[in-house]
């Protein structure tokens, strides 16, 4: 950006660095989750390239079977852990306190913490490509070959590892989170009054401590069992394998959910402010979130119908999973109900509001036809599920988030990102990604199975397949168009001011970007869409308290002015972080060890031993540290 | 994050609720950490039986000890709730001498713990040796950590407040490091149910009809 | 939740401390009561472990007797018996979601348990 | 009403929908090919198909449905210059009780064939005829075994048509998966469980099969072939299984037999009834010169091939454990003829 003014003054950019490495403001830490998420984000999708290239015709030799498997492996992992989620983060954390018209999280150090536990984990990931090989075993890395005897390199080690680290990290984010949202919001800010984004945060938050917990386990017992020869899921020792399989889907479906329900959010912010009226049946919208939060709980299984769970339970899992079909049609139908009746006017962030519900629900009906189990052991593992798991994470939460970035990337920094750019990288992405995910349907009904290095050319694949590839193509062009609309828009973009949507809600009433502390005064709440109803007084419907529906700062006890106390930046967070990264390699690297025959690696426990000293005396920095600075 | 929460010093803002941030984000920890523990106790329970080697459950644990070291955190966390007690009154004598006991007695658990395990060794049972092992040393060793964490936060308490530094406002402080505590002694008493007493019960029942 | 909302200027007469001393910790004597039944009911759990007629019906009965115990603590000890129902929301939550799943998880292998 | 012309917004709406309805019709279209779901040539697989259609046809009408309706509204409804505000409606009960209940009832309709399909699937018919097969997985093979008849073969299944296969399905390394597309859908074939499937073929044909579980390196060379004879020549088959190995009829296959006992190590690995060789680390090559293809389906069975295999299993099927030992350039090309010459007779 500002090259030549850092040129000439290298102190000042020093001073930056520094500033970044301390930020305790959320909107920062939101800005360093969504690069840095982005960043992986295109590294993930550089791996399917990689894919697309071998299977782009049939028996090649392009990408040898064993870096195949590792590109499939950690592009899944990837998506769904260092984009997606992060992704979804960087919008919490930029927006919730925002919209519930706070100052900042509840936790503003434990949420730097979480950001930078977050980025130890995702480049301890992937330092595995460089030391000795990365997870080659897919993204749910079934058991037994992730054991010692069949995987005896150490992806599997640095995948458990950082994933642990990478829960950590979530888990703080959860718990932040629904503190915030639970503790935080200003005066007047009903449950019923807020935002569906925030909503949607709210089940999601939840998700990820009840769920996080459960993979941890999970990989801590394959680490526990990799390093130290322990039985968890040894076949020889009368182990079942399978447990693994249920820890890891117990987790991994509400994963989904975590994965798609803030999308979800986004859109039903996007959609009102676009068709110019109030969402249509907000506590509807808002239960059936809650409703598939709880129903993802029940329905794991259908992640293993084919693992021989004998009728009962393949009956249980297929009925509870079909029912989710309910509170997701409720949430279509009502964004629907939105848009019908109202003024709808196409700007970039609505395109893909829209492309959106267009492609979850081919997703969401192939997802149905996988619930069904007996028709679904013909589905499983083929690129009919892969077409299914595209058109829910790519067509649902990689749109969603790119309708939120259109939409809140003027709120972040004041600029507009380029429309006429923007609308062509919309329908390029929109058509390149159907024309890569579409064809995996047919496909896999021919019976072509997922995480296939090669194919043989006589099985009436090769058509399609040459196609999907055409389409990743696409998408990266359609990338590139949004690479460049980014730093062209960052630069020298339309100014936004501060409300360039007409929208609805808190975030819109402050300047773009938002200062520091966010809000001068803390807004009194008099109703949904809070800012919407103090720019249309008469379209607000009246409060049964006779109030006007304006937009004030709360009464305080005093009345007259609060002070704003802004947390310190601190180091302490990030130290901690660095702390639990040494560990964790250490941990990768604790024994030299062959199956049936260990011994302790003293670099290793030397690694663990300095890390977890050096987060231990960094937490202790932080406690001694005040959390809140002098009086602005 | 036990440790951040405690850390966070926030100066008191009036919340939505009314609660207290790090009150709120402890519970909703302690609700995670249920999770945790759920699924290790899960791993041991249907692993259980499934050893292919000896030795059982029902052979090697000791229930009379064991009872002795439940007996010992039960007390402890009858000890914290004195010490939260006298913080509240203002106490910070009678605060610090009861956090001591409160200490001592985690540390004789963890101690009981650790004698356990070389008993366990030493008798031939190793996290390698088979099913139960593995499960056993795991679910009970991360229960030991979280009690060693324990022990630590609450020593803390207790160098902090002999520097004076504990004083009324940091009650809070002190009753989130109760919750914690506590929760540590509620979990041992699952344990000790399914591991100890119906594990060595339905182990004998299968082994001798 | 939404009880605890105060819907104008916000819970402001009380700071958070405040509020959840209102209802009193309990006292002294009933943590001791406390202790003593957790006690006591450790020593029942460990008395009937031994008596050999019971082997066949006893594990629901330890299963009873910890979950009192659980109860007993969480309620007094945690105080959650005099605290705000949130947190005994988020707790029984965590407890509930890992109850089911093992349970689920137990009757997917089927072990019988005990 | 007449600044927003309903036409358009219809055509858009049927465009679109159409198109994807284009393309998810599609593949009813597609060629037939090896491991298509839509030939089914057995009741498990019909069975499961005949769901797929009906599953497929309840979520087409509610793609339909609900895209018409969403694609109308997004032209119906888009802004023209001067638009007021539109009217603040928050929603309305009726409607949103009605599209609870609708999903409700259509998931309703899917559930019960769903449910009886399943059952119908998942235990095994307790009438007709029955063979009894083992299927083992290794990385990355099959073998397949019939205690009833006393057989052991390798990477093809024969079995008679119209008549109940009851597979018994393990694995002796990581978890695989048995899948026959046609004849029905996979089951997962885990270490220290026995799942239990059963398949029938209605005609006399040979079928594709593949594993479907990622099992490491070799998953994608991980095929095989399902054989479904007519009565007689699965009677031919078994009798002919049941001999051991023949002697060599010609000189490069006694060199090649030679080779196989001695210096190539072969019988090491693997078992010749009726020779030497009795190595049980790989596929029983007894009968492998009747086979249809080697080496896990990925090959024709021909005389080159199967010298191409033995020259250089690394290089066919990276990481495989044959590779592990017989190293490319360990054989000239004589006795990798010897060799090929030898297996090919083993009829
Ligand atoms: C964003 C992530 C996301 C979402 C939202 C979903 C949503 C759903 N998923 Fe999906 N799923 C994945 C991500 C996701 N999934 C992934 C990553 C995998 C693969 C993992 C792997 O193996 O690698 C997977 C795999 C997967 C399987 C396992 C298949 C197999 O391996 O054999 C199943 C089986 O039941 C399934 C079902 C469903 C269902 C029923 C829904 C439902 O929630 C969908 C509900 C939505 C609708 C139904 C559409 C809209 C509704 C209406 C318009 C109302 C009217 C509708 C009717 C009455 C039918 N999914
Ligand atoms: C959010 C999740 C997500 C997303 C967005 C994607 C995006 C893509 N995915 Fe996939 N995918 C998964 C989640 C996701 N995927 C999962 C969970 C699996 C299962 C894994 C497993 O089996 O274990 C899977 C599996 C999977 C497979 C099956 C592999 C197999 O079974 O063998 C394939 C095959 O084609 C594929 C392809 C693609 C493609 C082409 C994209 C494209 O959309 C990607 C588009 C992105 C780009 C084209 C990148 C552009 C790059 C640049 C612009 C770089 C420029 C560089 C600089 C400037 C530095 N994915
Ligand atoms: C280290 C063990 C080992 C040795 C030695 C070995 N093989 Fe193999 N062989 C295997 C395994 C394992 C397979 C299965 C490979 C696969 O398909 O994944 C196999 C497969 C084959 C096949 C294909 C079988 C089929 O059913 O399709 C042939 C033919 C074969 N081997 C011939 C030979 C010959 C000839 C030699 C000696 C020159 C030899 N093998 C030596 C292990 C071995
Ligand atoms: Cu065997 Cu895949
Ligand atoms: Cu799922």
């Amino acid at each position: 950006m500002a090259t030549a003014a850092i040129a000439r003054h290298p102190a000042a950019f020093w001073d930056r660095v520094w500033m970044w490495l301390t930020t305790v403001d959320h909107k920062r830490i939101g800005a360093l989750y969504g690069v840095t998420a982005f960043l992986f984000f295109l590294l993930g999708g550089t791996e399917a390239l990689f894919m697309r290239l071998q299977l782009m015709r049939p028996e090649q030799n392009m990408v040898p079977p064993e870096t195949f498997n590792q590109l499939f492996s950690m592009h899944g992992t990837t998506m769904i852990f260092l984009a997606i989620m992060p992704l979804s983060a960087a919008f919490f954390n930029l927006i919730i306190p925002l919209q519930i018209g706070a100052r900042d999280v509840a936790f503003p150090r434990l949420n730097a913490f979480s950001y930078w536990t977050f980025l130890a984990g995702g480049i301890m990931l992937n330092t595995s490509w460089f030391l000795g090989g990365a997870l080659n075993a897919g993204w749910f890395a079934y058991s037994p070959l992730t054991g010692l005897t069949f995987n005896p390199g150490h992806g599997v080690d640095f995948w458990a590892i950082s994933l642990i680290l990478l829960g950590i990290a979530s888990t703080a984010a959860g718990l932040n989170f629904v503190v915030t949202i639970v503790n935080m919001r200003a005066p007047g800010m009903t449950l019923t009054r807020m935002p569906v984004f925030v909503w949607m945060t709210l089940v999601v938050s939840f998700l990820i401590v009840t769920a996080f917990p459960v993979i941890t386990v999970a990989l801590i017992e394959l680490a526990f069992d990799r390093a130290f020869g322990f039985n968890f899921f040894s076949v020889t020792a009368g182990s079942n394998p399978i447990l693994w399989q249920h820890l890891f889907w117990v987790f991994g479906h509400p994963e989904v959910y975590i994965l798609i329900l803030p999308a979800m959010g986004i859109v039903s912010e996007i959609l009102p402010t676009f068709a110019r009226k109030p969402l249509f049946g907000y506590m509807f919208i808002v239960f059936s979130g809650i409703s598939i939060g709880v129903m993802g709980w029940m329905v794991w299984a259908h992640h293993m119908f084919t693992v021989g769970m004998g009728p009962v339970a393949n009956t249980m899992f297929t009925l509870t999973t079909i029912t989710i079909a309910v509170p997701t049609g409720v949430k279509i139908f009502n964004w629907i109900g939105t848009l019908w009746g109202g003024s709808i006017e196409y700007k970039t962030a609505m395109l893909f509001a829209v492309g959106f519900i267009a492609m979850f629900i081919i997703g969401g009906l192939s997802g149905l036809m996988h619930a069904v189990s007996p028709s679904d052991a013909q589905q499983q593992d083929t690129y009919f599920i892969v077409a299914h798991i595209h058109y829910v994470l790519f067509g649902g939460s990689i749109l969603g988030i790119f309708a939120g970035i259109y939409y809140w990337f003027p709120k972040a920094t004041g600029r507009l990102l380029g429309e006429g750019l923007g609308k062509i990288h919309f329908w390029l992405t929109f058509v390149g990604f159907n024309v890569t995910f579409m064809p995996m349907h047919f496909v896999g009904l021919n019976g072509m199975p997922r995480r296939q290095s090669t194919y043989a050319a006589d099985m009436g694949w090769n058509l399609w397949n040459m196609v999907e590839t055409i389409g990743a193509f696409i998408l990266l062009a359609s990338l590139l168009v949004f690479l460049y609309n980014f730093f062209r828009s960052g630069r020298k973009g339309e100014q936004a001011g501060a409300d360039p949507w007409d929208a609805r809600t808190l975030e819109w009433a402050i300047p773009s970007p938002p200062p520091e502390h966010n809000f001068d005064t803390i807004p009194q709440v008099h109703g949904r869409d809070a800012f919407w109803e103090q720019k249309h007084p008469h379209a607000a419907p009246v409060p049964a308290g006779g109030a006007n529906g304006q937009l004030h700062p709360a009464e305080h006890q005093g009345g007259g002015h609060e002070p704003i106390h802004m947390p310190n930046p601190s180091y302490w967070p990030l130290l901690v972080s660095v702390g639990l990264g040494i560990a964790g390699y250490g941990l990768i690297y604790i024994t030299h060890r062959a199956p049936g025959a260990f011994s302790l690696n003293w670099g290793g426990l030397a690694a663990i031993v300095v890390g977890v000293t050096f987060a231990a005396i960094s937490t202790f920095g932080w406690y001694k540290q005040p959390a809140a600075g002098p009086e602005h | 994050m036990a440790q951040a929460a405690h850390a966070e010093h926030a100066p008191e803002h009036p919340t939505s609720t009314g609660l207290d941030n790090r009150k709120l984000l402890m519970w909703l920890f302690l609700g995670s950490d249920c999770l945790f523990f759920g699924s290790l106790i899960a791993t041991y329970l249907i692993n259980y039986g499934k050893s292919l080697v000896g030795p059982y459950p029902h052979e090697i644990l000791d229930i009379l000890v064991t009872s002795v070291s439940t007996f010992v955190l039960l007390l402890s966390s009858f000890m914290f709730v004195l010490s939260l007690a006298a913080h509240t009154r203002g106490d910070y004598r009678a605060f610090r001498v009861w956090v001591l006991c409160t200490v001592i007695l985690g540390c004789t658990f963890l101690g009981f713990q650790v004698f356990e395990f070389q008993q366990f060794v030493h008798e031939g049972l190793t996290p390698r040796t088979n099913l139960f092992g593995t499960t056993f040393f795991t679910l009970t060793g991360f229960h030991g950590a979280h009690v060693t964490i324990g022990v630590v936060w609450l020593l803390s308490l207790f160098f902090l407040s002999l520097r004076g530094k504990l004083g009324p406002d940091k009650n809070l402080s002190v009753d989130i490091a109760g919750l914690y505590w506590h929760f540590v002694d509620v979990v041992w008493i699952v344990i000790f149910t399914v591991i100890y007493l119906s594990g060595v019960v339905a182990g004998t029942n299968a082994a001798g009809g | 939740m939404t009880q605890h909302h105060a819907e104008t200027p916000l819970a402001a007469a009380h700071t958070p401390s405040e509020r959840w001393r209102e209802k009193a910790h309990p006292g002294t004597a009933t943590y001791a009561k406390a202790a003593v039944s957790l006690i006591f009911l450790t020593g029942v759990e460990v008395v009937i472990f031994y008596i050999d007629p019971l082997r066949s019906v006893v594990i629901p009965l330890f299963f009873m007797l910890s979950i009192i115990k659980f109860a007993l603590v969480a309620m007094f000890y945690m105080h959650l018996r005099y605290d705000a129902r949130l947190f005994s929301w988020f707790f029984v939550g965590g407890i509930l979601l890992a109850t089911s799943v093992i349970c689920g998880l137990i009757a997917l292998f089927k072990t019988i348990f005990v | 009403m007449n600044g927003r012309g309903r036409l358009l917004p219809i055509a858009a709406a049927i465009g679109f929908v159409g198109i994807f309805l284009f393309w998810i019709l599609y593949y009813g279209r597609t060629p037939e090919t090896p491991q298509s779901i839509f030939e089914a040539a057995g009741p498990v697989a019909r069975m499961q198909l005949n769901l797929f259609w009906w599953i497929f046809w309840a979520a087409t009408i509610v793609f339909i449905v609900v895209e018409l309706a969403f694609v109308y509204a997004l032209f119906h409804f888009r802004r023209r210059s001067g638009d007021p505000l539109p009217a603040q409606t928050h929603g309305n009960m009726p409607l949103e009780i009605g599209w609870t209940i609708a999903p409700a009832i259509i998931l309703a309709i899917i559930a019960v064939p769903t449910v009886s399909v399943l059952w119908k699937v998942l235990t095994l018919p307790n009438e007709g005829v029955r063979l009894e097969v083992e299927a083992v997985a290794h990385q990355w093979w099959w073998e397949f075994n019939y205690p009833s008849l006393g057989i052991k073969t390798a990477n093809e299944m024969h079995i008679p048509a119209g008549t109940v296969a009851v597979i018994k399905l393990e694995s002796k390394d990581v978890i695989h998966s048995f899948w026959i597309p046609k004849l029905g859908g996979k089951l997962d074939m885990i270490p220290g469980q026995h799942n239990v499937m059963w398949l029938q073929g209605d005609e006399p044909g040979v079928y594709y099969g593949q594993c479907a579980e990622f099992c490491g390196e070799g998953h994608a060379l991980m095929r095989f072939r399902a054989i479904v004879d007519t009565k007689e020549d699965f009677d031919k088959w078994t009798a002919l299984q049941k001999q051991p190995a023949g002697a060599p009829t010609t000189g490069a296959a006694a060199a090649g037999r030679d080779i196989f006992m001695g210096k190539g190590a072969c019988a090491g690995c693997h078992t010749v009834r009726g020779t030497d060789a009795r190595g049980p680390v790989g596929p029983d090559l007894t009968h492998i010169g009747s086979r249809l293809t080697i080496a896990a389906g990925i090959m024709d069975n021909t005389h080159d091939n199967l010298a191409k295999w033995i020259a250089d299993p690394e290089g066919l099927k990276p990481g495989n454990l044959m590779g592990t030992v017989i190293t490319k350039g360990k054989f000239s090309s004589d006795e990798l003829n010897g060799l090929a010459s030898y297996l090919g007779s083993l009829k």
